[in-house]
């Protein structure tokens, strides 16, 4: 997916007006909208790069590794600036998936799936209290993996 | 930081008569113009010469308040103290946080996503006081709120200007 | 030294004028150095102003003002020092106040450092300075991004940076204790004994018990009861006798039971009649609303409105008894209104910042305009409290 | 601190008009009547009761920047800072460096020698804002000059108000 | 990497908006994090404005201007921070400027510290920044609270405390080198290659001449040449040619020699004639006078001066050729004059501080008025200086 930006391009440089073409106008909208997504609500402190700021964590090249356990998979919904963002669950799916996409990089486990609405749904339930000393403790785990 | 409005309004009046601007205005040292008193351009305007088509239009005046990438913006125009409406002023430094809200351009009728980053590190320029809040919302809504001062992740807190920098074309509901 | 020898000059001067003029004694020598104190409790008409000074904001003041003298002079009693648009607090028992501000060691630049400072009412003097584990909230002005806890033990005051928390300071002996996160969460209403409400991103709100050593007991959500986008509610509530009362930027009044440890939910009621409705009467302002010791509610409203004019402030002071669900009164706002308090007691005055940003002293029972109160320093008035 | 004088003669007339006061008066946020802009009380007056004779004298309005006692001031007045004439406003402290200057005190005729001295420690008060210069000099005779911040003394050199202390009679030339 | 991406949005969005609708491609997405800079070089017409802020000093500033631009919105070129009455110097030729200035560690309580900048004149970034030794002196802004050694090498800049002195810093490597007391004398006039002249409290003058390491040479007092209460000057000279021009309070033209190593007295001459002296016309002002470069004088002036009146300011701006000793025109202030500065080059503008704290910009030629400069953020702009 790291190459949706070549995609993009594909699709301007030569629309397309042929059989299933509406799937991937679709997923293309999807796309577009996760970024817009993306600007409107986390941008603002995360960067447009994802570098993160002071108290502000860093997701590029790192927001991988909470992918390689479930915690750490429910935390990434589960923090207040996603779980309580004013987006529909399909939408922070595609938001979270498109952050992993964009900016993940090498951080990413191996094998890794994308985001569900259903999950979303679920995860977002529970909103995190004590986000910086889960966060804290699942590094630890993670990184003793 | 988005209460001056009504204050705008009234000083704005006396900016037509710039020789003998007093009062508020004055006072703060000002020279601002309110919210929305000159009527935006018409989309239409866009589409007049079709010649334009081949390169993007973007024909407001971003030395006054109604410029429209500052539909959401707080504070100090950034191009009135010695920056432009998306860079810095000399010697301040460009926040990193900031509140991000979207604005029609009127050229071409598209909403485009803006970035409010403030410019930091000298104290406050006090010229071009802009005030505007379409969007705008308290801070429990950190994101689209332009009554914090987003000057706090930057390595000065202190406040000088906004720039409204186009980081995005924004998607229709 | 030299004050001594001028005097052997005076005593001189008036023996040899006395007898040369028939003129009155001369004056007496005075004293340097004294400095005037204020009473430990301020009277009713002592306004507290947040001079927050947008323009110059390292000058920014607490501005203690009888906005009920009518000698200019005389109105200011004091003033004490509030950087980089500093919060503020009160006690409305114990006889001090609260500053909690920004410093950079070269004013603009160098290192930031947050301290909690606490006045001592009187002297106006500095009875402790904390500094601060944190990034305090810097907004424009709040009533509520420091509280005192409802035993009045504690002060609780937001931090934001932009993660969210609050830090809790004992009173008795000046100590901080603990910071305490609220994710997703800010500012710090007063909930029962030892509890802090915060409104949340998502339209709820999140309760923190503290205990006794100011540590994280619990904390509890509370469902959304507004959607921030679509009916985005002021953080700007008037809490009485247990309830905070938070309008809607559109009309709807939500009722948040504060009075035991959690903060619930106790529904919403509309300040608007079908035709105030259908002519956009909104509440807007920065200190747009106040209470007064009777329990009313003072909300400055304006007609016409629309997204963007919640801070524009309005035309008229709408009196509501929260109780009753209804209006109870319309004041006019002789020159606008943006921010409006009400002082205490059993004849309240309605203080409002105006258009101007001046003061507009309002009788509460009458709604006639007592004075206008300008060229006390005021620069940006943006936000003002009773004095206790 | 002694310049706007001229300043401060303009806005004096706009002190007559208290209700609608504007301008740089308004913008500067003081409430000040220009030096000698009210005559200055006869002297004749402190002889017209004999019985007065008994007891000193000071029927000025210590409010007012004409107040005798102001002659060489300058800055903010005490007076309508929480302080008054002679002492500090409360939190602040006077200063123990000061100018001094001598003027002459209308109900009696006796000029008295006036030790200026500057409340500090506090934001300045900026009201009353009071410039008259009579004796006054430049810094090279700093006993002499208003210029300077007679804080530099004190334990903040934050410059808030000045009083006008009479420290003694004045010896005629 | 984002840019690639969104650039490939827009694309897209071009291709379908012109199928769509024929408009114009979208705007193309901008970075973020850029600042501006300036010329390293400023051109004439760009003035530094003292900018007091009088009402809060924590905001003192000095701020860039055009005063030739005529969008008022285009006016500021930048601006630098001053704390407290800070003290401001340039250099000719080195693309930098000074600001001395102090803090204290939480605004306006605690350690108080004096600092020298460096800025660079280009970027208004701080080059260098050397924590001052003594207390540097905190008066209304004067021209020569700091001075640029005349072979360029060195600043000097005034303490007082209230003992007076001066420091020394070498602008190669913006080292503070030393403090040399110079009792009872104050400010610094540049004498020579190297030399500091001060004022005394006698009437006369004392030069110290600095060693190339920054100590102290030698001092040499000048017998007094004014009598300090009868017959004061102003402390505000105009250099030209070695020569320093200091007009007294009523009128006589001091001329003090400062091309050699030491300062000398080199006679007076009278700014008016007997008519004038009879009206009482007198110099008057804070920034009272000015050079331009063709080496005429121009200082404001009123009549019916009095004691008392020497700061006023004065409704005419007289220009004198002090080497013919005589006047040769009379610019009329349209609104009043209290302080006066001209720019840089063949077509001087007058810049005057006027009565309304705004700035009247005048041709120097002509005499007439160009535009008057507002709302650029001007309280109290006290004093005007060229740019370079």
């Amino acid at each position: 997916m790291k190459n949706c930006a070549w995609l993009i391009l594909f699709f301007a440089v030569l629309p397309d007006y042929g059989q299933a073409d509406s799937d991937r106008r679709q997923a293309d909208t999807d796309q577009r909208r996760a970024k817009f997504n993306y600007q409107l609500f986390c941008q603002g402190c995360h960067g447009p790069d994802g570098a993160g700021r002071n108290g502000v964590p860093r997701i590029h090249s790192e927001i991988g590794v909470f992918l390689k356990s479930q915690a750490g998979r429910e935390y990434l919904i589960k923090v207040p600036g996603a779980a309580n963002a004013p987006l529909k669950d399909a939408e922070l799916a595609d938001v979270m998936n498109w952050t992993l996409n964009q900016f993940a990089g090498n951080s990413l486990p191996e094998q890794w799936r994308e985001y569900t609405e259903h999950e979303v749904a679920e995860y977002r339930k529970q909103p995190l209290l004590e986000v910086l000393e889960h966060r804290k403790t699942l590094l630890q785990e993670l990184s003793t993996q | 930081m988005n209460i001056l409005d009504k204050f705008m309004e009234k000083s704005s009046r006396h900016v037509a008569q710039r020789s003998s601007r007093r009062g508020l205005l004055r006072g703060l040292g000002t020279a601002m113009v309110g919210a929305a008193s000159i009527p935006l351009l018409p989309v239409a305007r866009a589409s007049e010469g079709g010649a334009q088509a081949s390169a993007p239009v973007d024909t407001g005046d971003p030395t006054t308040c109604d410029y429209w990438r500052y539909c959401a913006i707080d504070g100090f125009l950034c191009e009135c103290c010695g920056g432009t409406y998306n860079s810095c002023p000399p010697g301040t430094e460009m926040s990193t946080l900031t509140w991000i809200g979207t604005c029609t351009n009127p050229d071409d009728g598209r909403n485009y996503v803006i970035s409010y980053n403030d410019c930091c590190g000298a104290t406050q320029c006090a010229n071009c006081l802009c005030q505007r809040d379409e969007r705008d919302r308290p801070v429990y809504r950190a994101d689209k709120s332009n009554d914090i001062n987003w000057c706090l992740g930057s390595s000065s807190s202190i406040y000088h200007c906004s720039t409204a920098i186009v980081v995005g074309l924004a998607l229709e509901d | 030294m030299r004050i001594t020898i001028v005097t052997g000059f005076i005593a001189w001067a008036f023996s040899v004028g006395a007898i040369a003029a028939d003129l009155p004694p001369p004056l007496e020598i005075e004293e340097t150095g004294s400095v005037e104190s204020l009473p430990a409790s301020y009277p009713e008409s002592w306004m507290m102003v947040d001079e927050a000074s947008f323009f110059s904001m390292y000058g920014g003041r607490v501005i203690i003002l009888d906005v009920l003298e009518t000698n200019p002079a005389k109105r200011i009693k004091g003033m004490v020092h509030k950087n980089l648009l500093g919060n503020f607090g009160q006690h409305t028992q114990r006889s001090e106040f609260y500053v909690l501000e920004s410093f950079h060691e070269r004013g603009w630049r160098g290192k930031k450092t947050d301290v909690f400072v606490v006045y001592d009412r009187s002297t106006l003097k500095i009875k402790k300075e904390i500094v601060w584990p944190t990034d305090r909230m810097q907004v424009l002005p709040e009533r509520y991004a420091m509280t005192v806890s409802g035993d009045g033990d504690y002060v609780f005051a937001a931090n934001f940076n932009p993660a969210a928390s609050f830090s809790v300071v004992r009173l008795d002996d000046h100590e901080l204790l603990d910071t305490i996160g609220t994710p997703g969460c800010v500012l710090t209403y007063p909930v029962g004994k030892r509890s802090v409400a915060s409104l949340c991103s998502n339209g709820g709100m999140l309760t923190t018990v503290v205990n006794k050593d100011g540590s994280l007991k619990s904390q509890q959500r509370m469902e959304p009861f507004f959607d921030t986008d679509k009916t985005p509610i002021f953080e700007r509530p008037a809490i009485i006798g247990g309830h905070a009362y938070f309008p809607s930027f559109k009309g709807v009044m939500h009722d948040i039971d504060v009075s035991g440890e959690i903060a619930k939910y106790n529904g919403s009621w509309s300040m608007l009649s079908d035709e105030e409705k259908a002519a956009n009467w909104r509440p807007s302002g920065l200190g747009l609303l106040d209470k007064d010791d009777s329990g009313l509610i003072y909300v400055i409203m304006h007609p016409d409105g629309a997204e963007g004019t919640q801070s524009h402030g309005g035309p008229q002071i709408w009196v509501f008894d929260p109780k009753k669900k209804k209006r109870v009164k319309i004041i006019e706002a002789p020159n606008h209104a943006i921010s409006v308090a009400v002082s205490r007691g059993k004849s309240p005055k309605l203080v409002v910042t105006n258009g101007m940003l001046g003061l507009d002293v309002i009788d509460a029972q009458s709604g006639e305009l007592v004075q206008t109160v300008t060229d006390f320093g005021n620069v940006t008035p943006l936000l003002l409290h009773k004095s206790y």
